[in-house]
């Protein structure tokens, strides 16, 4: 965790910013994203720096955002909207499963939808109801549709700036508790990543760690503590749930026999079911032990006072790692 | 004690009457020939139009379909009162607006036959056009983002939303009207009240006297219009069309008609709905009201849309089938790699 | 051409000005000391709770919190406008409402706090109650759901939903507001129009020249009250509320008023307001305004509740913590077998 | 597909009119269920029977109808609601997830959510747009609510009054394309069936065929198919898929080794996923040969004149049992 750098706020910011700049199609809309900077500062001083026109308060209501979003892009506008939290996602279901990502092929190409919507991801920061889910199966579930979680200041500016200029609609997912917790330097060279590849992160030959958004960062506690005792874990970071990269994970488990999937969303229908069930159809051959998920459980994310007990913890991590590294 | 801080009055437009008299002094539309004769044409195309296609859902060559009969007089004067920058944003039951504007009918029918190609649009007339809208009321809030795209670039242009009484309900029409108000927004809000939404007659979708007054909790404009007097529809979206694009904000145009066929071709309105109603209904007929008023001859009118609709079908049934690939080619701007083996079946 | 079909107006209740001194002959309400001394012993709470918060939040013993600095008179008048037997349906920032109508002060700090059991609300008074709503917005729903519940058995009761004026932009309140309306609903949505939602002026959160005239769009009563005097608002609620219970169905009370803190404990107001506008509505201080009227000392009152205050924050720290086991406890009425082996962890 | 009994339609009808009639606190309540009876006749008659009170007309609003519905249950009411189409569902979720779900959980047992939502599951009815969605791994993912899809009327009869007796909440998602496919004989005793089993509805040796809704026919077929090559198939129709009853997959898979799994909606993601990766975690040993599933394609389900490519069909199901039961 680097002192100088950015954090991914400010990665995120960075990102915007130049991507306003580069392009006068962009524009922000959202609610408290003006001169308040959005709940988390992620637009500030954009108001100030590109107008109210193109960074925009919106009143509240958040089907209303993502409508509205639509109608801009199908006029060749790429508006990137933001919603507070992800908890307040759900009111654009509608327009995301059923618009969105549909216009194209609705239209044969006709019309395009050009959006992005940004949201929080994730629990851990003793935040009230709604603010800490983790839904990424359920975006994933929509063809169409794609969704990014970034890990990494660097990894958040550059896969930002590539959903802002996907012709296509793609879900932002910001994990909250990676907001500040660490800095990296990053580059505002303008330079996008790839929209549909899983970043392996750490090379390693007993297992497959997969893990994505703030998880991550348990998985890599975890292999830290492994390595300590013998055991070579590599780490996939998925950062693209939709379109999901299987090849990256198929290749390595072919290579580990052995994979752990850990995520903070709830176990059932989680996105660990997606990626073990490629797994047990692509790989099962060279699997030497049971794939297992190390995820929220299928229980209501508790407030505060109990987070901590429904969050994959190291720990799980750790242990459900050995049992894979000893099952003969 | 109690002190009034605001009050509202909503205003019903009627220029003609139901036998065609006019009600007052009339605009100077009223007395445009080459005007009145598109209305009546369009009103005549809707109508032969919507037989056209019963039929060939009746014979199995075409899905579920939607008529307008009886409230013609709506999406006519609607597409007749835009401009052609405009953007239409229709409902399911505007295939005469839609063709007015240049949707090719042979592209309406294949949509309604199940083929995505007729969203496509080949005439660059309509190329901003929103598709038909099969979920009740999203489609509001996509024209106020159309509307607030062109805002944003500053073009005197608007967006024409057209709904029925039913979409009302939806909170997504009021979110659309209400962001409407809050940023002045160059949308007009056409609303279609048919009396009826499938078997829910409106006074049963809401406690409202008028559905006009949805638009005062958005603080925007909104009348009523006699939507079976088409030159009312016309001049009162007219207004509205105007009045958004020189920026003067949104309106919302309440029509007045009713919804003489069943919902759709799968619908039996006889099990909810008295007979009598729709009889009564049938006496406002917006076509023989337009004749009656111009006096002029519906037949070689009627003669040229039938031919015209014909040369569409034939046109329509020869339409060679996509390939079941299709489904994926326009997904995203490219089939990702993660999905591209599905191609393969 | 053009007809008036139908006429609307919004009225304001103001009982006492700012200084204290009716504006007019006063309702029997205004000379009924006890109900005066429980709306300043309610408006005093509210206060002191808010202040103990706050502080409780700032030496890290309570989550993010919202006060109701300034706007006391809208919860406290609300509470006691409300039957015992009515249900309350509040947003996050009417802890006065819920403490009044019999929320224990330590739950509603354990709810801040972090902790579900909070809002379990051991007093019967308060079982049917609903919970905090920290979505913005749904709760008017539930509200109308709880209203629809009461009058289709036929009882004599209504709901009370509390939402901010940024809520009155959400489809849902509109929904909400129409059903009611079309239905008749025992239910009465009291916005607190505060002027702000977090750094969003009313005046860009809608077009609408006042909150009260979002009702005319679902066809229910509808009106302001001066929010800051609490002889209005109480007034204006407990007509609504009597209109709700004898069958008159639902009534939207815009009670005009101030939210003097930062939107809660993790916002700063100074990014984004004119400090002159908070001096302003300072002076319209609600408990100022009663005390004036009423010549009350206001000294004994304080004592006490403090008193009750220190008492509740004592419990509330003495709380045990719940085993993590809890979190499944209450998912469904009994934990389902395939996800039994979970709370082993 | 017998002429005498009822079919789903019929049954659900049924189920309905039972249990309005055992209990005065359900009440009906959607779009043109009243005189109408419903899009699909579901609730025809009961409008004349129970009256308008219980049998309930609702303005358009899917928003309003989950949220009044929670409200009225709060209250100690048993709402059940009717969603027209399962692509009309989306505006439901905000309610469904943030609150109905969570009620319980919320108020620690001091307020309950007994509420159903019933809609339509799946294509193939030439519907438009919107009207052949196949969405039950996003309820899935839901924590707090019970999901629910029947694949014949005796079932669907008993699952339903199952589902309004519960005292949560349950989606019931009635497959379109069965309304009216079969007929059976319906007891209408009242009697419920469990809301957590799988239902073991034709043993096999040879591989396990899972399945669920209108898909379970295609499952039917292919194991006729095979059986007459000689493949002994069991058939799991998963019926209640959360919470999900995994045992019972896992045991017949532990038998027969083999597993291919059926559904209508997209593949990623998608429920089938959850039940690859249970198997992959619990049932690996005893896989002989990879896990596949044969589902709808991740993109669009197209208008009618392409439906057909893209629901899974008897030949897909057949080939991959084929290839299961073949590989080595
Ligand atoms: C969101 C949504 N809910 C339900 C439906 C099913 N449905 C199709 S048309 C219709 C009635 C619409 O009535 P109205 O808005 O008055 O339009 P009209 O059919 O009279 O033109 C309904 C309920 C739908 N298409 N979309
Ligand atoms: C649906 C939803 N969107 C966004 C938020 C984040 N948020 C919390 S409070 C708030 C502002 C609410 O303003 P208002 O309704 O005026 O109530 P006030 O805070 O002034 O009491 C916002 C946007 C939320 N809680 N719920
Ligand atoms: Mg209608
Ligand atoms: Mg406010």
């Amino acid at each position: 965790m680097a002192a100088a750098g950015l954090n991914m706020v400010e990665a995120i910011t960075c990102a915007l910013a130049r991507a306003l700049a580069d392009d006068p199609d962009v524009l922000l809309l959202g609610q408290d994203i003006g001169r308040k900077g959005g709940v988390f500062q992620a637009t500030a001083g954009l108001h100030e720096r590109f107008g109210a026109d193109r960074v925009r308060d919106t009143p509240l209501a958040e089907t209303m955002i993502s409508g509205l979003a639509i109608g801009m892009a199908t006029q060749g506008l790429r508006p990137v909207a933001e919603i507070q939290f992800l908890g307040f996602l759900y009111p654009c279901l509608d327009n995301l499963a059923n618009h969105a990502s549909r216009l194209r092929t609705r239209t044969r190409g006709r019309l395009t939808c050009p959006l992005v919507v940004r949201t929080t991801h994730g629990g851990g920061v003793h935040a009230p109801e709604h603010h800490s889910e983790a839904i990424e199966s359920m975006l994933a579930h929509v063809p169409g549709l794609r969704t990014v979680i970034p890990s990494t200041p660097a990894r958040a500016y550059g896969l930002l700036l590539a959903a802002i200029r996907d012709p296509d609609p793609v879900v932002f997912l910001e994990p909250t508790r990676l907001y500040r917790a660490t800095r990296e330097d990053v580059a505002d060279d303008g330079v996008a990543l790839p929209l549909d590849r899983c970043h392996v992160e750490r090379e390693g030959s007993d297992l497959t760690l997969v893990a994505w958004g703030a998880a991550l960062y348990e998985a890599r506690e975890a292999a830290a503590t492994l390595a300590v005792e013998g055991i070579s874990a590599e780490i996939v970071d998925v950062q693209t749930i939709a379109p999901f990269d299987a090849a990256t994970v198929i290749a390595s488990v072919e290579r580990t026999g052995r994979c752990v999937i850990v995520h903070e969303g709830a176990r059932r229908a989680g996105f660990g079911a997606e990626i073990a069930a490629e797994i047990a159809e692509r790989a099962l051959t060279s699997l030497l032990a049971p794939v297992e998920r190390v995820t929220g459980y299928d229980t209501v994310m508790p407030l505060p006072r109990l987070e901590r007990a429904y969050l994959p913890t190291t720990e799980r991590v750790v242990e459900a790692c050995r049992r894979a590294y000893l099952y003969r | 004690m109690d002190e009034v801080v605001a009050t509202f009055e909503i205003r019903c437009r009627r220029l003609i009457d139901e036998a065609g008299r006019p009600l007052g002094p009339l605009p100077p539309t009223a007395t445009d020939q080459a005007l009145i004769t598109r209305l009546l044409e369009g009103m005549l195309l809707a109508r032969a139009f919507d037989r056209r296609c019963v039929n060939l859902q009746r014979t199995g060559q075409l899905g579920t379909f939607a008529t307008s009969l009886g409230q013609e007089a709506v999406p006519v004067g609607v597409a007749v009162a835009m401009h052609a920058d405009d953007v239409l944003v229709p409902s399911y039951r505007e295939g005469a607006a839609q063709i007015i504007r240049g949707v090719a009918i042979e592209e309406l029918l294949a949509y309604w036959g199940g083929d995505e190609r007729g969203h496509a649009y080949a005439n660059p007339a309509v190329a901003e056009d929103l598709p038909v809208a099969i979920t009740v009321g999203n489609q509001a809030l996509h024209a106020a983002g159309v509307a607030a795209a062109m805002q944003h670039r500053r073009q005197a242009r608007c967006a024409v939303c057209v709904m029925g009484d039913g979409a009302t309900s939806k909170g997504d029409v009021y979110e659309a009207i209400n962001v409407a108000g809050a940023w002045r927004l160059p949308v007009v809000f056409v609303v279609t009240n048919n009396r009826w939404a499938i078997s829910t007659p409106v006074a049963r979708q809401t406690g409202a006297e008028t559905l006009a007054q949805k638009g005062l909790a958005g603080g925007i404009a909104a009348l009523q219009a006699d939507g079976n007097d088409v030159l009312a529809v016309h001049d009162a979206v007219g207004e509205a069309v105007e009045r958004a694009r020189s920026g003067g904000g949104a309106t919302l145009v309440e029509c007045l008609t009713y919804r003489v066929n069943d919902h759709n071709t799968a619908d039996d309105a006889g099990r909810y709905r008295d007979p009598a109603e729709v009889e009564e209904a049938r006496r406002a007929d917006p076509i023989a009201r337009l004749i009656a008023f111009s006096g002029i001859d519906p037949a070689p009118l009627e003669a040229a849309v039938g031919e015209r609709i014909e040369a569409a079908v034939a046109r329509y049934l020869a339409i060679v089938p996509e390939p079941s690939a299709a489904m994926f080619g326009h997904l995203h701007h490219e089939i990702p790699e993660p999905t591209r083996w599905q191609l393969r079946g």
